[in-house]
């Protein structure tokens, strides 16, 4: 599966939840943190069932310090 | 609207100073700013996680007290892009609160005001409580007050120009129509720029290069906080009105040798 | 001259506000004026005893606090009758400190700059602690100082007149090269005033009106209180420079879905 | 003996010490008040011995509030 | 954009000051007040005919000589307002140029942005040469600009307000991007706010107000005239630097007695 | 004193700008500029003739046309030095007329006003008539009229800085008080500020820098002409009030489609 | 025929074309006036042949001195 | 003689009346130049008789450009 997170090309062998993915990455999914794929924010809660495929753009941000 | 509190939307605060949170020398002068500053929101910005250092300590660990977070959309050119970062913002952060920025003009990082409104009318009826970066034009104010907004927040200057209150009338105009906070957001320079805002009536202020990229910080941080509290105290007590000729405040009565 | 304290004299001083105690509604309102103001400094005038109730209760009984009197000379017109009202004063006072003021013009209240030079001079050579009002002219500060004054004390408008900082670049020429402290004396209409008077240097500020005058001058005391320790801090922290264009708070890496 | 007091003129039967012409006035001579004659400061402690006569200028001043 | 002349669409003008022709006392005053102006463009108003009395002399019968007309859309609150009215001008004044307004504040008579830009869109479209009423904002300006606008006429202050050039800043940044010529419309108080908004290199100035509803429209008319080249001037001779200090002008060598 | 020209002593000028002749690139340039400015008053220093070279022509005679010559004290800092030089202006030059300069400080060449009145006075018995270079101040302005000064100069800001009408406030109390011309020596920038001090009703304007050190000095005399004409113009006209909001320069009556 | 002319209802026999309507409330039809019927412009040369009818909308403008 | 001319020494054979000086300097005592010995100014009509002695200060000025 090739996906696009953060900008840049992944790959993976298998398609994944969101949590799979962030597991994946070592990204503790603490508060400070939010997910979307192809634009759509993934509720934390659906964090477990929400999938990841095939050329999604994915994007994990986090809060940090800005004006 | 003379409240003792600065009241957005169904919150209270007792401190009329907001605070960004960029451009610190490091995490522990953020920190002391902030604290100096007595605000009790601060301003976040939302970026992408570093993903070869996914879980170092963020500013949100740093921060010794809990401040209400205010997610801002800096960086955003279009509704779309400022809408998803709102989005985002109310999930990492668990809160309704954003500071909408769409920014025309990469130069002067004013506002394109047509995808502002277009943005403030989708995330208003999304539930967010909208605090919108705009030109200090009371049509614009008007029609994001109509549209919901919690507040309204011209800019007084460019973004980080620290030129002062470059046009008071423009502001008294806002503030006379508002029914909603008018927070002057962007262009203070020093502490009388604040004070001076706080004394046309503004409900409030956001600044952050003033502080962070002054001298030194924690001390400007300090200037900034009384200054607020002396403009807000200067407009309800009620200053003299100026006038051209002199009032002596000595007696004129029982003077010697006459 | 970066003192933490300002410095008149050999006396030193943690407040740099002077206030006045004219114009008040009553000895009450003084007596909370002054102490929301935190001045240690305060000027009171002198006047014939009124022969008919020589004993009532005067200011002074009414004071709490200990202040440190600054006697002026308000309504003097001369030279003469400025030096007797400074000799009366340090008898009645048991003080050296005379605020020496020499009117030149019952209109604008303006001083005299002959007949002050004069008093001063005569004065200095008494003992007295001079601080005397003057002209923002950086020539006649210069002769002040000169002369031996304490400090400097150029008016940044008409006594009374609430027009604020009239002329800053005056006194950013007369602050460049004194060697004792400025004390902006007359002008200040609003606490901003007071907060940009200290951001340009000034060391002190000397007000009345703008407190006694207020709507509330308990509340515009506490505002001036604020305004000076802010402008100061300012001053120490150092400003950022002004500019045209615009520099962004939050970073501009990492931006979202670009 | 003609005196003027602050500005008035005023008669007294005799001539009489700065301390006399207070009491006269029932003047308090506390803290916050100064004598002149003529232009001439009286210090405190000469108030037994200054002595006030025909034709004399006398100021009798004390602090007030101002600005 | 140094041109000697003001260039407007495919037209070029050597007056660079644009007069209304409202508020004047009689139609006599309004022709010499023109005359003594030098403008060569002048707006007018569309207004219903009066059915009653269809046929009496009009403004344009009293005017002896040929100007440029340049109708106005005020009082149009709607982009579709303001399409009509540039559509029924074109036909009754045989010309394309409009002075575009779109109300949205009927206090501020500040512009609609949004409404003006639709209309501005709609009205290049069908060929019009449109000069647009809008706010000292870059963004709007710039996007008036992409719209095909033939300049952008930024106010200075609300109409009729005379305060003058209250965000010379502003204006700054407009210039700075324009590609169009930047008229100033609206705001002007005297002779010199029109000198000062030609120095920022304002390529002309429309005014009403400030002549007719002086106290001697002719002569004011006669010093807008005179200001707007003194500041083209200035703005083409280019000013000396501001400094703190002074420079003398008179030859230090050769002092007598020396 | 609404005289349509100005008078100096017994003298009247149909100009009311007064050119100093320094620091041109040569003397064509002097001379061209002059011309351009409509001046028929220049300032002229007095230096010692150099005896190396004692014959070669000098500024005098370049000018074509004869302008009435007012010698200045430049560079005199008492009161001595300056009464010489007017003394042998007055055998030089044939003339009464003196620009009275007494220097008090070489850093912002600002007057001594003790000096100065001295100067002033001295000279007036001798029949000079003295045009006094002074501080904005209205009690000095006063005595030197009360000496027997033909007008009183005050400075805008210091010599050569070009920053401008710094204080408004002092001229206008100057201006009130008045009965000589008040004409503004020193401090002009560019052309609109030239405007607003005859707008203020100053009688006249003495300049050099502003002009000599332009870009262009022949465009920037030209302009200055324009300004000091149209400012007064202005002026005698009687400029509309200052107000917040907006009044339509359109009929509100007939709008169409409503 | 009922049409609203300038905002203010008026009455006629018949229908008309502009020309007639401008010669019946004798208006000079010369520079400086326009037509619209319904918020559209009647340009000069169609005078002849607009019909205004029943219930029409017709705005009758000229210039006049405005800022 | 020793006399100080415009602050510099010069040295002549004997005194002279300021005419005198003018010639042996080839000064041209034109309009706009004036003479003062001593601070006190010669009026022109004096040149001839005003003599120059030993030790004089003597100031030879002239106008030129200045604002």
């Amino acid at each position: 599966m090739n996906v696009i997170i953060n900008g840049e090309r992944h790959e993976f062998r298998r398609s994944m939840t969101v949590r799979e993915l962030l597991g994946e990455l070592k990204i503790d999914s603490s508060r400070g943190m939010a997910v979307a794929i192809n634009d759509s924010v993934v509720p934390k809660q659906e964090f477990d069932r929400a999938a990841i495929t095939e050329g999604d753009r994915v994007e994990i941000i986090r809060a940090t310090q800005g004006g | 609207m003379r409240n003792k509190n600065l009241i957005l939307g169904s919150r209270e605060f007792s401190s009329r100073l907001i605070v960004g949170t960029g451009k610190y020398r490091d995490y522990d002068q953020t920190r002391q700013a902030i604290e100096a500053s007595g605000a009790e929101i601060i301003t976040v910005a939302l970026r992408r996680l570093n993903l070869d250092n996914p879980n170092d300590k963020g500013l949100l660990d740093y921060l010794g007290k809990t401040y209400t977070l205010l997610p801002n959309t800096a960086g955003c050119y279009t509704a779309k892009e400022a809408v998803l970062t709102c989005r985002l913002a109310r999930e990492a952060l668990d809160t309704t609160f954003v500071k909408l920025e769409v920014i025309g003009d990469q130069k002067t990082l004013f506002p394109d005001n047509e995808q502002l409104l277009d943005a403030a009318r989708t995330l208003v009826k999304e539930g967010f409580t909208v605090l919108p970066y705009c030109i200090d034009d009371p049509v614009i104010c008007k029609k994001l007050e109509d549209a919901g907004c919690a507040a309204v927040m011209p800019l007084a200057a460019p973004i980080g120009s620290g030129l002062g209150i470059r046009n008071p009338y423009n502001l008294m105009m806002i503030l006379e129509q508002s029914r909603v906070p008018v927070i002057v957001d962007a262009g203070v320079g020093t502490a009388s720029d604040a004070s001076f805002a706080m004394e046309l009536g503004c409900h409030g202020i956001l600044m952050n290069t003033a502080i962070a990229g002054s001298g030194d910080p924690v001390k400007m941080a300090h200037a900034m906080k009384l200054a607020v509290e002396a403009g807000r105290l200067a407009f309800e007590a009620g200053r003299i009105p100026k006038k051209l000729y002199a009032t002596a405040s000595s007696p004129v009565e029982g003077l010697i040798g006459r």
